[in-house]
């Protein structure tokens, strides 16, 4: 069970050694990263039967929690653990002229992301998340085009903004705590972290990760990155990152702020990034700024759902998460042909007729047409906020169905100006690699709507992992039986 | 010269019960056509003036049973009023042939009758029943209405005495009209009602319907037979 | 429900007395309209003669097929209408479809009609067609309405029913005057006489409908008429006046009402189509609306 | 300018020029005599200057003797209060189908309709009016009727044929010796 | 495998052998066949019709604790009885001399896609319409309108793309608001199943009732096509290619219906409806949606009136007679829902036959517009005839299967008293009168054109389809007896008291319907009047159309001699100044506030200094937080907290 710890390690070594190796021979440095991932992806295979069966924490150097670093793994975060190899895999940079200090860059990304999902110490999450954002901000600087060196400094500063706010919240626990570690931590919560403070920290944290997870008031960068990068890059951090950060702010939120006051701020951020993403979506007039709206809304739609307190909030929050990681890299991968304005689009069906029907099976996926699972997210989402009687989710229950509307009408217009009759494409070819990539999106789709009930299983079990408290504190401590114990030995 | 009053017609023709009996029911028919008239006045000229003074109040036409109708559909007798110019004649033939028979033609105003004071001029024409069946000529230049109102009555008699078919002339001698107006009107002279088919329909047709004046018409009259109801796949 | 013998009987004769009731009413219309413009007047046979000669006409025109099918509509359509109104010892089968049967089967003529005006061609007669579908369209509101408040009066839609109940008590036009003064104006309008005859303006559209009717067809209107009047009279009486115990009182009643209409017709001018929509849905709808609120 | 002073002016300004002649006949009634090349000339002084903006009609007598066709155009003004006619002579070259003259509409628009009547009743065919066709005699393609050399009654007793009206009462009257004293047919005026 | 397995069963296979089959001349064959076997398999279902017990269906699915099930009652055998036969006839008549045309003018490829999006069509109504509880019937409504929108998308040109867009935000908008509807009533009586929500029904407070059937009635409403959502409908049905409007226009929009029926009338019982009383005013919930239909019996069809489209007229009825079913069935007693549920099979009758028979006359002449025909009715008699008795069914005179259903619903108005509804639906029957025969009219009467001299009759392909409508129209007007037989089937399928009906109409102590006694001497009438016009009158001669009164004028074919623009022009000198667009302004203003909105949001994504501007606002809210609370004065706490746990070190 230790191994999981190489998940963070091997990467994190292979990025600086590559860079050496190089100076050798660039076939052994290409070679490694490849491994490495390979390795990692085995290693969690072998685990995964085994977290399936119990959750368990490991202490890294024997140091028990609550003083060493341990890391947590349960079905969610194996399952997010296996998910950063294989999308990482997925969208590696394969083009010849790749430098190694790209491939060394990708190497610090998946050791940070797979570190930032597993850790189970706040200030560790806080270590990993600052190593990951300095890994994106040179990903994107390394592009080389001017425009995108523009939008990683844009980033930059938003992002050190946001981290500095983490840290910021992360003292303010630490100062009413005197502890880090999160089953510590939510152990005292209810003591000491139920207050304006605790909220405050709470509000601090939520901004701070929001600027990886497009969250509302912090999401100004996303278009112009997602514009000037690679689709693979930026079907990465859409795909990947965005959902990892809003993992861990939501188990955060589990733990240690289970206060009415902060679900419903990050309902209401939430709404805000659906209502602002989908209106904007609705003007953008080239193929991937629309990409980068739709998937800010969408992430709002993913806070609101996580937002709701109980098992429905999780379970939707996880199936529109596990639902756009699916669809959202697949879109971008139609991006690499499709970039440009919408116009030149128009009349595409007639040069690749299968190219559209697939990327209408995704939208109609997004847009949540029963069938398709997309439909059940929603569905769990709505049934979610139906049964919240307090203003924020009424407000949402009434947002989210507009903002649908208006999904509908811009992605139903693009499909509309693709099948017109007069034929004035200007559109390069797909990559062979992108289209395969949305093409298994596509089948994975249809596959859940054929696996409907193991699918909904599993989402059950998944969602009660992520919201139990108790459970989580059970692991980390086995020495409490229950919760109660635990909260008179503190005392 | 044509000789007015007594129109040589075969009053049996196009007759369509032929057993004794109907006699009876004939007679009521012709007794109630004479009864009921419905009028059409083209007023041609100055003649009309004095038909409505015969329908209002003073003369009261309608205790005879005529009644003023606007459409040559409906009507039974045409009253020519004053001179009939060359350019008004194609559009009272034209009239006349759009009536449903029995129709009964009154020519009021001596303009109708010889040419009236428009004698001498190059556009009337002068004798009105070359060109159609006349029943009854009512003479005077304005004829008072109390002189409409006895020639009315006059035709009413006529009718009942079973003299009022000159309209069947118009069948028999077709060729002899149409004669006339194709030397007035030139030969391409033509109306949108099919007389020969009508005639031919009727059973009112005599060999002097046709003849070479029907020829000419024949030559460049355009199809006039009618959109016949029918399934063609 | 009479026997079938009986039925057969009322079958042949209830278009039959309509008929000379119908003719009787035709003289009585010419009749009025000469009085008041102080002229004699018709003879007493005239609209027969009228008929009579159109039949006899020897020579008809026919724009086709649908032309005569829709004459046969137009006096068939009537002759059916007259079966649903009860008569003084013949009831028909008035109570197999009650009122608004009656006022839809007295819509397939002027429906007849409109066919085979439609295929003469002509557009005067089209035009005229559009003006009769208005006007009906104008005097069925407050028709409609005025049926509304007597079937909720009487708590039935068969005529039979209301002519029983109003036998019992007070007649129609005591409890509903309202609804009686708006059903008159309607009958007005109904009757496609002076003020609401747009539809056929003689000088305008050459009579409208009637241009290219000529002979049998001219004749089938006719007769159509006098079946207008009659149907216009009796349902009348039947609504508002408690139908007739004897006949000789139930005649006396259908001329009243139908003379009303008819005087009224010869002293107005002809109201163009807009305005007699207007004033159609102004003054007898608000009458009828509010002999309803009394009635309910 | 009233219209005593108008009529002062025109006759003194139409005294001067050499080839017309003037005659007032009356107070209200002048009728000036212009040749046929510098009558519009003469149109456009009197519309512009002398307040004659009414053209009330175009005649046109026939002289098959000079072989000439006579124009008056009477012109009215409102100020003058006086008619003025203007007579021209065009010369009727009687052998071709039309005798031509140029027209006025230019100058007064009705002119277009009083000299469509005169191309079809005398056959002068006005250059550049703008309706020279056929109105009033559509029907009738014989020579313009209203020229003197057209004889009306011969044409009708050629073309049109007389009813002998001599109905029954009619004879019995004749056989006791009354009748008609003069037969239609005989009456010449 | 219950028959309801075999019937969806076999419609999917169908419709995937079509969609392989589709680039072949037979598919036209096929699609004969399955529709034809299809409605073997609902004959066989027939039980149903006449009270028999629902059918389940032996696949249900357990999602997310949901478990969705099947199952056919009397009233979803009603609607897909109707869907499958139109469907049937829809097929015959795009088979044969439509289809070569339509492959000649577009390509054998569109006209596979036409077929297969018919099969779509009807294989997800059948879904629809056997859902057994709230989350299947959403399933079910979803590919209802998803299959709908691909027939409209069949047609290329910018019209038809425009109203296919237009229909596909207004179908999503339906969507949402029945999915929020759902969430609600799962979150309010726990279940989806109609059983239980119908039990819990029982204690929910009016305005929850209130919310619930507004949302339902806003999803149903727009699919339906009534009065605030009417807009979308008439360019979407006219604008699909020939068949797809003869199916679309008679039994699409009715699905609405089918979910109002089962939602309102059966899970929310019409008297809880009618119990919730609005404030301020003397209506209730049901006379709300009363008065819905009936202004949308009104509206659409005086805007009918003013089309000068065949097509968009008949479109534009399609709403308005929508209209005049939810009217009937919002009359809670047992003879207006009868009328209402009669009225959708007598509507689908005869508005196919009508979209039939224009597509005939669009067939041979090439167009539909009434300024560019006229005068057919020499040329196609048989369409004429089909087109006159269809007319007169949807005008509801007599004879016709369309006067019982209106008869139904005029008696239920009659003894319900209500004044002002009864006066508005006859307002919107004799707008029908009207604009009907200016159908009629500028179509097939008047003069006839000089290119459509040689026009031929339609086809028999097309023929026989329209003539067996014919049948059924006159068939279930003479006996009414028939359809009433299901439809009461249906009512106490939904528990509302059946209608008391023998073979010929209904016995009313107030006065009855006898359709057979009335069509018996309605026929009496005629004979009498054929006899006296053959009879008595002498022989009549067929005239040319040019042998016209024209005022002594001569006429010839280069004066066209006929009135058909502009058809009511008196009644519009009147009427003509109310028709303000009011809908169409509203939609165009909603559209406007959105495009502002995301302007305003779309400036926030511009800014160009964000980072500074997140800084600030972080920057106060900590100053805010740091001065709101004081640090914990001992910080003693912090210490035994590790040594609580001092065991935990490593051993």
């Amino acid at each position: 069970m230790d191994n999981i710890v190489l998940l963070v390690v091997l990467p994190l070594l292979a990025a600086f050694l590559m860079p050496v190796l190089a100076r050798f021979s660039e076939v052994v440095a290409r070679v490694l990263g490849l491994s490495v991932l390979v390795f990692a992806i085995a290693i969690i295979i072998n685990v995964w039967p085994q977290v399936n069966s119990q959750a368990t924490s490991i202490a890294i150097g024997g140091f028990m929690p609550p003083i060493g670093i341990s890391f947590y793994v349960d079905q969610v975060s194996i399952l997010f653990a296996l998910a950063i190899p294989v999308m990482v895999l997925l969208f590696w940079p394969w083009q010849r002229k790749t430098s190694i200090r790209e491939y060394s860059l990708m190497m610090l990304l998946t050791a940070s992301s797979s570190g930032l999902v597993l850790s189970g110490d706040l200030f560790n999450i806080y270590v990993f998340y600052e190593l990951l954002a300095v890994a994106s901000y040179s990903l994107i600087a390394v592009q080389g085009r001017a425009v995108s060196i523009a939008a990683s400094f844009r980033y930059l500063l938003m992002g050190s903004v946001g981290s500095v706010m983490m840290l910021l919240g992360i003292a303010i626990i630490y100062t009413q705590t005197g502890t880090l570690n999160l089953a510590h931590l939510s152990l005292l919560a209810p003591l000491h972290l139920d207050n304006m403070a605790g909220l405050a920290a709470f509000a601090l944290i939520l901004v701070g990760m929001g600027v990886k997870a497009e969250l509302f008031p912090v999401n100004n960068w996303v278009p112009e990155v997602y514009g000037s990068v690679s689709s693979n890059l930026a079907a990465l951090m859409a795909g990947l990152l965005s959902k990892l950060a809003v993992i861990v702010v939501v188990r955060i939120m589990v733990l240690l702020f289970p206060q009415p006051e902060a679900m419903q701020l990050m309902a209401m951020l939430g709404i805000l990034g659906v209502i602002t993403g989908e209106l904007v979506a609705w003007r953008a007039r080239d193929f991937v700024r629309m990409l980068s709206f739709s998937s800010i809304g969408q992430l709002g739609l993913i806070f609101l759902a996580f937002s709701i307190p109980g098992d429905t909030g999780m379970m939707a929050g996880i199936a529109l998460a596990l639902h756009h990681m699916v669809v959202k890299p697949a879109l971008f991968m139609l991006a690499t042909g499709w970039s440009g304005s919408l116009e030149n689009l128009s009349g595409v069906a007639r040069r690749s007729p299968l190219t559209v029907l697939l990327f209408v099976l995704l939208i109609l996926s997004l847009l949540g047409i029963p069938p398709l699972p997309g439909f059940w997210a929603k569905y769990l989402l709505m049934v979610g906020l139906a049964g919240q009687d307090s203003a924020v989710y009424t407000l949402g229950m009434i947002a989210v169905p507009l903002a649908m509307i208006v999904e509908i009408a811009y992605l139903f217009r693009l499909v509309m100006i693709m099948y017109r009759k007069e034929d004035t494409v200007k559109v390069k070819a797909h990559s062979k690699w992108g289209l395969a990539i949305a093409a298994s999106a596509g089948a994975a789709l249809i596959a859940i709507v054929l696996q409907l009930q193991p699918a909904g299983d599993k989402l059950t079990t998944l969602a009660q992992q992520l919201s139990d408290r108790n459970y989580y504190i059970m692991t980390v401590f086995p020495q409490f039986h229950t919760a109660e114990t635990g909260m008179q030995s503190i005392k | 010269m044509s000789k007015i009053g007594n129109i040589p017609v075969n009053a049996q023709a196009g007759k369509k019960r032929t057993n004794p009996l109907a006699g009876v029911f004939d007679e009521l028919v012709q007794f109630c056509q004479s009864r009921s008239m419905f009028m059409l006045h083209y007023c041609t000229g100055c003649g009309a003036i004095e038909l409505p003074p015969a329908m209002t109040s003073r003369f009261d036409m309608e205790r005879l049973g005529i009644q003023p109708m606007v459409t040559p559909r409906q009507a039974d007798i045409l009253l020519v009023t004053g001179y009939v110019s060359v350019k008004t004649l194609k559009r009272v033939i034209l009239t006349y042939e759009q009536m449903q028979s029995p129709k009964y033609v009154i020519g009021i105003c001596s303009c109708t009758v010889n040419g009236g004071m428009y004698w001498q001029s190059y556009a009337t024409a002068k004798v009105l029943n070359e060109y159609l069946p006349v029943d009854v000529y009512i003479a005077g230049c304005m004829p008072r209405p109390e002189a409409v109102i006895e020639g009315m009555r006059r035709l009413m008699r006529n009718i009942e005495e079973g003299k009022g078919h000159a309209w069947k002339d118009y069948f028999q001698r077709y060729d002899y009209y149409l004669g006339n107006q194709q030397h007035l009107f030139g030969d391409d002279w033509q109306t949108p009602t099919d007389i020969i088919g009508e005639a031919r329909h009727y059973g009112l047709e005599t060999e002097q319907t046709y003849g070479e004046h029907t020829r000419i018409l024949e030559q460049h009259q355009q199809p006039l037979e009618p959109h016949k109801m029918r399934i063609k796949f | 429900m009479s026997t079938i013998t009986e039925l057969l009987t009322e079958l042949f004769l209830m278009p039959l007395i309509a008929f000379m009731v119908g003719l009787a009413m035709v003289l009585m219309l010419r009749k009025i309209g000469a009085r008041l413009q102080r002229r004699v007047g018709p003879p007493l046979l005239q609209p027969i003669f009228d008929i009579v000669k159109l039949y006899g006409k020897d020579t008809q025109v026919s724009h086709g097929l649908i032309h005569d099918i829709g004459l046969v509509m137009a006096v068939g359509g009537y002759v059916a209408a007259e079966i649903f109104l009860p008569v003084p010892g013949m009831d028909g089968i008035a109570d197999k479809g009650g009122i608004i049967t009656l006022s839809y089967v007295m819509m397939v003529p002027s429906l007849g009609l409109a066919l085979g005006v439609g295929q003469c061609a002509n557009p005067n007669g089209s035009i005229g067609i559009s003006r009769a579908l208005t006007a009906m369209l104008a005097y069925d509101i407050p028709f409609i309405i005025v049926v509304f408040g007597v079937a909720a009066h009487y708590q039935s839609t068969s005529l039979v029913g209301m002519i029983e109940y109003q036998q019992a008590h007070q007649w129609g036009i005591f409890e509903m005057p309202l609804l009686a003064a708006a059903g008159l104006f309607a009958l007005q309008g109904m009757m496609g006489k002076q003020p609401f005859e747009i539809y056929v303006a003689p000088a305008e559209i050459a009579t409208g409908p009637m241009v290219e009717m000529s002979g049998k067809y001219m004749g089938g209107l006719f007769v159509m008429q006098t079946f207008q009047l009659y149907t216009a009279g009796v349902l009348y009486t039947s609504l508002f006046l408690g139908g007739g115990s004897n006949w000789f009182e139930f005649l006396l009643k259908i001329f009243v009402v139908v003379a009303i209409p008819m005087s009224v017709a010869f002293v107005f001018p002809r109201y163009r189509t807009e305005d007699m929509v207007r004033i159609m849905w102004k003054w007898p709808v608000m009458a009828a609306l509010i002999g309803i609120a009394f009635v309910l | 300018m009233n219209c005593e002073e108008i009529n002062l002016w025109l006759d003194t300004l139409l005294a001067e020029i050499e080839e017309i002649e003037v005659t007032r006949k009356s107070e209200r009634r002048v009728r000036v005599d212009v040749p046929a090349s510098s009558l519009p000339a003469l149109l456009e002084l009197l519309k512009g200057k002398a307040s004659y903006v009414h053209l009330s009609a175009i005649s046109c007598v026939d002289w098959p003797d000079d072989e000439e066709f006579e124009l008056v155009y009477h012109c009215w003004s409102y100020e003058a209060k006086s008619l003025l006619s203007a007579h021209t002579r065009i010369p009727r070259n009687s052998a071709q189908e039309f005798a031509h003259y140029v027209s006025v509409y230019d100058i007064y628009k009705p002119a277009a309709f009083f000299e469509r009547d005169i191309y079809e009743m005398y056959g002068i065919y006005f250059e550049s009016s703008p309706y020279m066709e056929k109105f009033i005699l559509t029907e009738w393609n014989g020579p313009p009727p209203m020229r003197k050399d057209f004889d009306a009654e011969q044409y009708v007793n050629d073309t049109f044929n007389w009813a002998d009206y001599h109905p029954q009462w009619l004879q019995e009257l004749e056989e006791d010796g009354g009748g008609i004293a003069v037969r239609p047919e005989d009456i010449r005026l | 495998m219950s028959v309801l397995d075999d019937l969806l069963l076999f419609t999917a296979l169908a419709s995937v052998a079509i969609i392989v089959v589709r680039r072949f001349a037979s598919v036209s064959k096929l699609s004969v066949i399955v529709y034809a076997l299809a409605t073997v398999l609902l004959v066989k279902m027939s039980a149903l019709g006449y009270g028999g017990e629902p059918i389940y269906s032996s696949f249900t699915l357990n999602v997310l604790g949901q478990n969705l099930y099947w199952r056919f009652d009397s009233l979803s055998w009603f609607f897909a009885l109707i869907t499958v036969v139109i469907a049937l006839f829809t097929s015959v008549f795009m088979s044969g001399a439509w289809a070569e045309k339509y492959c000649q003018e577009h390509s054998t490829e569109a006209y596979g896609l036409l077929q297969a999006a018919l099969v779509l069509n009807v294989l997800s109504m059948l879904v629809l319409l056997a859902s057994g509880d709230l989350l299947s019937l959403f399933i079910g409504w979803e590919l209802v309108s998803w299959a709908s929108f691909m027939m409209m998308f069949l047609n290329q040109d910018k019209v038809a793309r425009k109203a296919a867009i237009k229909y596909i935000v207004y179908a999503m908008a339906a969507a949402m608001s029945i999915l929020m509807a759902i969430a609600m009533t799962y979150s309010m009586t726990g279940s989806l199943d109609y059983v239980q929500i119908m039990q819990a029904v029982a204690h929910l407070s009016n305005t929850q009732i209130a919310l619930l059937v507004t949302l339902y009635g806003v999803g149903f409403g727009i699919k339906m096509g009534v009065i605030p959502f009417h807009l979308w409908q008439a360019a979407a049905y006219a604008e699909t290619p020939g068949p797809g409007a003869v199916f679309m226009g008679a039994i699409s929009a009715r699905m609405g219906l089918y979910a109002l029926i089962v939602i309102v009338v059966q899970i929310f019982s019409l008297t809880r409806v009618a119990a919730i009383e609005i404030p301020y005013t003397f209506l209730n919930m049901q006379n709300i949606l009363a008065w819905v239909g009936a202004l949308t019996t009104i509206i659409p069809t005086y805007i009918a009136l003013k089309q000068n489209d065949a097509r968009y007229l008949l479109a534009w009825h399609g709403v308005g007679q929508g209209g005049y079913m939810l009217l009937g069935v919002m009359i809670a007693d047992s003879i207006g829902t009868a009328g209402g549920i009669m009225h959708v099979f007598n509507y689908a009758t005869y508005q196919a036959a009508l979209f039939m028979a224009v597509t005939a006359v669009m067939f041979r002449t090439g167009t539909s517009n009434f300024s560019k025909l006229g005068g057919l009715v020499t040329q196609m008699p048989l369409t004429f005839m089909v087109m006159v008795v269809s007319i007169i069914g949807l005008a509801g005179i007599p004879p016709m299967n369309g006067f019982v259903s209106k008869w139904l619903v005029y008696r239920a108005l009659l003894l319900d008293g209500e004044p002002l509804l009864f006066v508005a639906a006859v307002i919107g029957t004799l707008g029908t009168i009207l604009s009907v025969y200016k159908l009629v009219h500028n179509t097939f009467l008047g003069q006839l054109r000089l290119e459509h001299q040689d026009v031929k009759e339609a086809p028999l392909s097309m023929l026989l389809p329209m003539l067996g409508l014919v049948l059924i129209i006159f068939g279930t007007g003479v006996m009414p007896g028939v359809v009433l037989d299901w439809v009461a089937a249906a009512q106490n399928a939904v528990g509302i008291a059946p209608i008391t009906h023998n073979l010929g109409g209904i016995e009313l102590a107030q006065g009855g319907l006898d359709m057979i006694w009335v069509t018996g001497v309605m026929f009496y009438g005629f004979a009498v009047g054929a006899i006296v016009f053959y009879f008595l009158g002498g022989k009549s001669k067929h005239i040319h159309q040019f042998d016209n009164y024209a005022g002594g004028h001569f006429l010839t074919s280069k004066v066209r001699y006929h009135y058909s623009n502009h058809f009511y022009a008196g009644l519009m000198h009147l009427i003509g100044g109310w028709y303000k667009d009011f809908f169409k302004k509203l939609e165009q203003a909603l559209v406007s506030l959105v495009s502002f909105l995301s302007q305003l949001s779309e400036n926030f994504y511009r800014s160009a200094q964000p980072a500074v501007l997140v800084a600030a606002v972080a920057f106060i809210a900590l100053w805010f937080i740091m001065s709101s609370f004081s640090m914990p004065a001992d910080t003693g706490t912090v210490a035994p907290i590790t040594q609580g746990i001092q065991g935990g070190l490593p051993k």
